[in-house]
């Protein structure tokens, strides 16, 4: 089998999308209110250390990914059971985003669709890509890239003239710790979910711009995600903010210019279709890796399949509520910390000493 | 299980279709050697035989053999017939046929043989066999002369400014046009004969240096790994080689116009012309080729801008046009601005069907619409036109069958799908499974479908060459000349992948000052 | 909702035909049987999905395990 | 081979969902779309009466014209009043394109929150409708009314309220906005009001002024000339028009100053313990009637006007912010929020007071109005005994 291949720019785009994927629509962290822009600004800067490890570990390992580091660093035994862990932790993360999607479009606007069935269509899709391969998915940012960034952007401007710039007053008057609760669920959600792309920028065209690639596309989907969040506090104020479970789509929603452009809420519905489509693909392609390095199976595409099925059916009864959905994510800031940031870390010093040791 | 399947069907196929060879020999005797090919080709009308002999030496026996119809008449009687009757210097001493062959025919290519195979088919291709009585030997003289079609412009690919030269079903003068295009010792022709019964003449181009060695290499693989008994055209041989075959995308170019296939044999591009077919056929095929027509390399570049974009845009409405009507009038009636929405209803009520059913029903009654159109004379295409506008158009709403935006829709689909010809086999089978998709779960449904249509062309390889080239890597260098062209003195480089080396094509700095 | 039985059956069956049978045929052991036993379990899943059974959600033991081992309430 | 296995699955797929009903299909025609409703309580029941504006269609050959109806039901509560009316009608009812919603006095009284909940969960129903007071006895009678123009009452409700732009005479205030300042610390709502007037022989709606809200309880209106002057203090002003007497005493004749562009900056201060609302107004004018023969083109005579009409914009302005303070004692100016915007720890200390303050709130009006051009016109049309005069 050939070996699959990105370039810089696929990779890069990949990352933008996999950070704005879900929190495009998701009003993921209401505790900093008026101050959402500090507090992605400073997850910003709390992910920049992150980033530089988890690229440190792919260039001190060329063309090896995550599996294949932590065999080679805790052991064969040891290496398989974090390996094991990083599994569950991407296979977990698809199907969260599957039923982030299906919640979002039950809510939205087919309340009488079983769930299941809308997770099926998508699952079957994001298994058609992760079974092709990281080629066909970074293809597919790449040319999904520009237009899907025009469009989310396009409405930035259109609703220029709903904005009111009292909505983002005063500025951080609020205790700081409200901002800084809410960066780190910006940290842990999306900044430092790439560290799913561990397993994955081992395909990597040019080993050097590993954290290269990191950095623009963590900052890039950074920037939007702000961009996005100063407009909605802007159009909608703090307090519809706040109370939305998608407050993305109703800022759109409230979008009118003359009678001609209205109701474009279906751009941020498209984009956001797109988002979790290159997500849970990423994340099942990077579970069934890990699976086949565990399992020494040579072809990781044999295996999509059944994993793609499993992860459908975790969404389908991970949660039983929408309501339950949005509790979760006050659980999963502290649920991530050992994947985002204990094991890489650790395992980045281990390899460095053994490392030093050897020479 | 489909792989057991196959190797099970290509066990029974086992025994490779072989021609029939001849088990005879020819003999030194004359009279024997008119026997037996009266033999081999007995009840064949067309087949025919003249004997004549020296008019001073009688020993000198000569017959010729050739087909009716595939001669010319003339070249036989006066370069072969009327020399050999009349010639006196025939040297007996020596061998007669070298002696013939040396001083007595005119004609440009004459050919030594004693196979018998190898006469039969020559015979059969249109050359003339010459047997001499004492000789094993047969000259095999070519006086081919039927009549071809002249040459003119393509009707399915016409253009305003351009060469108007098409090919024609002639493999030789197919090749004199596209050798006129391009005068330089590069440009390499190889023959292969496809077809075990039609034994059809393929002659494969391309440029020595440009052209990629691992796809010719490919070509040639697939090429020969075809067992078929006949090729009528060339369209089933490009669905023999194509990359896969259940794919509704061409991944095999075609075209009539040597000025197409000179120009994709300068971005090297390999070209198959098939003997007895105008449309000769390029690999690979890209994806963005469906979009690019010769036009646009002639005329200014804002207008050619304009038209692929256009082009672009038409093959996206017509794929996704009845499944997004479709989506917002029974999914999202929220995302119709009001207005439209009581238009549409108004326009709705009391039609029977739901409008899913009623878009499947109008979309196929256009494609009976086209399809009779295309199977039609000419001289009849008024009276469909008038049917199908004004009966099933217009008293179809009337009657309320259905309501007049879905035949807007309808009829907008079919034109945009008719800008892009080449496409219409793929267009008519997107349109229709997104069409489901959406009147399953909305636009959604539609989202998922154009996810899936691009998880596939991303999928596609076109003899190893990505489909989707140059749009899945956002290089400048790549877009010159996808949804636009820019201006040539731009375009300096030749398409990645399909030219591997040799990648510089325009090195002119144009009337910059 | 029960008609998603057998949409998801025909699903199903058609991985198991196009996807796991080569696996078979080609004596991947390995694959067949990893294969094999995550697709009857996530086809009986589906089913009792559909059919409405209250299936225990692996969000709620991770949920208590994070609130003990940070200290969180609820 | 993975494409065979691909085009026979999607084909199968296909085949599967054809067979299969699709849960969210419905037909536009099945639905008969709803324009506007009107919400009322009916004390004696303690229920809601919802009327609802249907759209409907006249067949008339073979077009159909789009006609309303109404439709009322009764139910505990609005979505109870919603669902009711599948017991009355033959299609389901679509609210996703209700452009207006009216409130009967008694309910903006009794508090909008319960009723506007409702509009901002409902996910078929738009956060962008516009809100509506009746002045009249019930909400429903607006419905009732014959259109001036086109045939669909809603609609032109809608219409009516959407061309405020250029006359600047009604608050227009969209469900999610209202939320927004129900929710807010320092402002309180206003809606635009609306009554019923014969006009032309024709009993017709028409927009009254403004519906004030103390918290989310209606306790009083302002009429349509003062609530100009109230969108100037909130900035709320696009194109309008000022009507300017020639003199005090001389009432007859008038000038009309059509507003081009107006922006209006409104600060707070705080001076010795004291809070004063900083109120800039400039306005861009033009001439764009005169009923009088003074040449107010003229240089002197312009600056004249212009001081004129800077006066008296003051004043108004300050009356309808005495007039607020005094008689209804509800912030829907929302200097308080802009107070907690810009001053963040002063708000904190003064914040729960604020009600209190308010009523005692000093207020700068500073008023900068230039005029812009006069139209086609250069002079004022002059009798000839004047012109000798000069």
């Amino acid at each position: 089998m050939e070996r699959e291949i990105i370039s810089t720019k696929q990779g890069t785009f990949m990352m933008v999308i996999f950070v704005i994927g879900s929190s495009i629509v998701l009003g993921s962290s209401v505790e900093a209110k008026q101050d959402i822009w500090i507090a992605i600004v400073v997850a910003l800067f709390m992910s920049l250390p992150m980033l530089f490890v988890y690229s440190k570990l792919l260039t001190s390992f060329p063309g090896k990914n995550l599996y294949y580091i932590l065999e080679e660093v805790f052991g064969k035994v040891a290496g398989k059971i974090i390996s094991l862990l990083y599994v569950w932790y991407s296979f977990h993360l698809g199907a969260l985003v599957l039923r982030n999607f299906s919640e979002f479009v039950q809510v939205i606007s087919l309340p009488e669709t079983p769930q299941t069935i809308i997770i099926i269509f998508l699952g079957l899709v994001c298994l058609w890509a992760a079974k092709a391969g990281i080629e066909i998915i970074g293809r597919w940012t790449a040319f999904i890239f520009p237009v899907g960034w025009f469009v989310l952007l396009i409405t930035i401007p259109l609703s220029m003239s709903k904005m009111h710039l009292i909505n983002i007053k005063p500025v951080l008057h609020n205790d700081l710790k409200p901002v800084l609760s809410s960066a780190f669920s910006f940290f842990t959600f999306p900044f430092a979910e790439t560290v799913i792309f561990t397993t994955v920028f081992n395909t990597l065209r040019n080993k050097k711009k590993t954290f290269k690639v990191y950095l623009s596309g963590t900052v890039v989907g950074g920037a939007i995600i702000l961009l996005l969040s100063v407009r909605n506090i802007l159009v909608l104020g703090v307090h519809i903010t706040t109370d939305l479970y998608f407050p993305s789509y109703m800022a759109v929603r409230t979008l009118s210019i003359g009678d001609f452009i209205q109701r474009t809420e279906i751009t941020v519905a498209t984009f956001y279709t797109i988002g979790v489509f290159i997500k849970a693909s990423v994340c099942l392609y990077a579970a069934s890796k890990g699976v086949a390095k565990i399992l020494n199976i040579e072809k990781s595409s044999q295996i999509v399949a059944p994993i793609g099925f499993l992860m459908m059916n975790l969404a389908c009864i991970v949660y039983s509520s929408t309501m339950e959905m949005f509790d979760w994510i006050n659980t999963y800031k502290y649920y991530a910390i050992p994947f985002q940031i204990i094991i890489p870390v650790i395992t980045l010093i281990i390899a460095k000493i053994k490392f030093y040791v050897k020479n | 299980m489909f792989n057991r399947f196959k190797k099970k069907k290509s066990k029974g196929h086992e025994v490779k279709q072989k021609d029939v060879s001849i088990d005879y020999m020819l003999t030194n005797s004359l009279q024997r050697n008119i026997e037996l090919m009266k033999e081999i080709f007995n009840s064949d009308d067309t087949f025919i035989t003249r004997q004549f002999e020296n008019m001073q030496n009688k020993n000198i026996k000569g017959c010729i053999f050739f087909i009716e119809g595939m001669v010319n008449n003339e070249i036989i009687n006066e370069n072969i017939i009327k020399p050999i009757v009349i010639s006196t210097s025939i040297n007996v001493k020596n061998n007669v046929i070298d002696s013939i062959l040396q001083h007595v025919i005119f004609s440009n290519s004459v050919e030594r043989t004693s196979e018998i195979n190898k006469v039969v088919e020559s015979i059969a291709r249109g050359d003339t066999a010459l047997f001499l009585e004492g000789s094993g030997e047969v000259l095999i003289i070519s006086a081919k002369g039927w009549q071809t079609r002249a040459i003119s412009e393509p009707e399915g690919e016409k253009v305003i400014r351009g060469p108007r030269e098409g090919f024609t079903e002639s493999l030789l003068i197919n090749l004199t046009l596209l050798r006129r295009k391009l005068i330089t010792p590069d440009l390499k022709l190889n023959y292969k004969v496809i077809g075990v019964k039609s034994r059809t003449r393929v002659c494969i181009c391309y440029i020595n240096g440009i052209a990629n060695d691992k796809i010719l290499k490919e070509l040639n693989k697939r090429l020969d790994n075809i067992d078929i008994d006949g090729i009528m055209d060339s369209g089933t041989i490009s669905e023999l080689i194509k990359d896969s075959p259940l794919s509704p995308f061409k991944t095999v170019g075609s075209t009539e116009r040597p000025d197409i296939l000179a120009a994709k044999l300068l971005e090297g591009r390999i070209g198959v012309i098939v003997d007895g077919t105008p449309v000769a056929m390029t690999v690979p095929f890209v994806f963005i080729e469906y979009f690019q027509a010769n036009e646009d390399y002639y005329i200014n570049f804002y207008f050619s801008s304009i038209s692929r974009l256009l082009r672009v845009f038409c093959f996206m409405l017509t794929i996704s046009l009845p499944a997004v009507f479709v989506a917002l009038i029974t999914f999202h009636q929220e995302m119709v601005p009001t207005p439209l929405a009581i238009s549409l209803s108004a326009a709705r009520q009391i039609v029977p069907f739901p409008a899913v059913v009623g878009a499947f029903l109008l979309l196929i009654v256009f494609e009976i619409l086209r399809e009779t159109g295309t199977r039609m004379p000419t001289n009849l295409g008024q009276a469909l036109g008038i049917v199908g506008a004004v009966i099933l158009g217009q008293a179809a709403v009337e009657a309320k069958f259905t309501s007049a935006p879905m035949v807007i829709i309808v009829a907008l689909t079919g034109i945009s799908g008719l800008a892009l010809p080449r496409l219409k086999g793929a267009v008519i089978v997107i349109r229709l499974i997104f069409l489901l998709f959406a009147s399953f779960i909305g636009l959604y449904g539609f989202m998922f479908g154009v996810i899936g249509l691009l998880n596939h062309l991303f999928e596609l390889r076109s003899f190893g060459v990505p489909y989707m080239l140059s749009l899945m890597n956002l290089d400048p260098q790549d877009l010159q000349d996808t949804s636009v062209r820019v201006p040539w003195m731009y375009m300096k480089y030749r398409p990645k992948f399909i030219a591997l080396n040799n990648r510089i094509r325009n090195a002119s700095e144009g009337g910059k000052k | 909702m029960m008609i998603i039985i057998p949409i998801c059956s025909i699903i199903f069956l058609l991985f198991i035909i196009f996807d796991l049978a080569p696996r078979f045929i080609e004596k991947q052991w390995k694959v067949f049987w990893f294969y094999t036993v995550l697709i009857s379990f996530s086809f009986v899943i589906h089913i009792l999905v559909v059919l409405d059974f209250k299936l225990p959600s692996p969000a709620v033991p991770i949920k208590r395990l994070v609130s003990y081992i940070f200290g969180l309430q609820g | 081979m993975k494409h065979v296995r691909r085009m026979l699955f999607s084909l199968i797929l296909i085949s599967n969902m054809l067979l299969c009903g699709c849960w969210n299909y419905h037909d536009i025609e099945k639905y008969s779309l709803v324009l506007g409703f009107a919400i009322d309580r009916n004390e004696q029941e303690n229920s809601y009466l919802l009327t609802a504006e249907v759209l409907d269609f006249e067949m008339s050959g073979k077009e159909a014209k789009p006609t309303s109806k109404l439709i009322e039901s009764k139910g505990n509560s609005v979505f109870d009043a919603i669902r009711n009316m599948l017991k009355l009608t033959e299609k389901r009812l679509y609210w996703g394109h209700a452009d207006t919603v009216i409130f009967s006095q008694d309910i903006a009284k009794e508090g909008i929150i319960p009723v506007l909940d409702l509009i901002f969960r409902d996910a078929e129903m738009r956060e962008e409708m516009h809100v509506v007071i009746s002045k009249e006895k019930t909400a429903k009678e607006l419905l009732e009314q014959q259109t001036m123009i086109s045939t669909l009452r809603s609609t032109e409700i809608d219409r009516i309220l959407n061309s405020q732009g250029s006359l600047a005479k009604a608050p227009v205030v969209e469900a999610y906005e209202l939320i927004n300042e129900l929710e807010g610390e320092g402002i309180s709502a206003a809606l635009p009001a609306m009554g019923i007037a014969t006009n032309a022989g024709k009993k017709t709606v028409e927009l009254m002024g403004t519906a004030l809200f103390k918290s989310d309880k209606l306790i009083g209106f302002i009429d349509s000339e003062e609530t100009k002057y109230f969108l100037f203090v909130i900035n709320k002003v696009n194109r309008g028009l000022l009507i300017q007497n020639e003199s005090p005493e001389n009432q007859m004749n008038k000038i009309t100053l059509e507003i081009f562009k107006t922006k209006t900056k409104t600060k707070p201060e705080y001076y010795d313990g004291k809070v004063v609302m900083d109120i800039d107004i400039k306005t861009e004018v033009a001439i764009a009637e005169m009923e009088t023969s003074m040449d107010y083109i003229k240089d002197v005579n312009r600056s004249k006007l212009k001081k004129d009409a800077e006066a008296s914009l003051k004043s108004s302005v300050k009356n309808i912010i005495k007039k607020i303070q005094d008689n209804y004692d509800t912030d829907i100016f929302g200097f308080g929020m802009l107070v907690s915007a810009n001053m963040p720890s002063l708000w904190d200390s003064i914040g729960p007071d604020w009600d209190h303050l308010f009523k005692k709130l000093d207020v700068n009006v500073n008023v900068d109005i230039s005029i812009r051009n006069s139209a086609l016109v250069s002079k004022s049309i002059r009798k000839e005994s004047i012109r000798k005069e000069n």
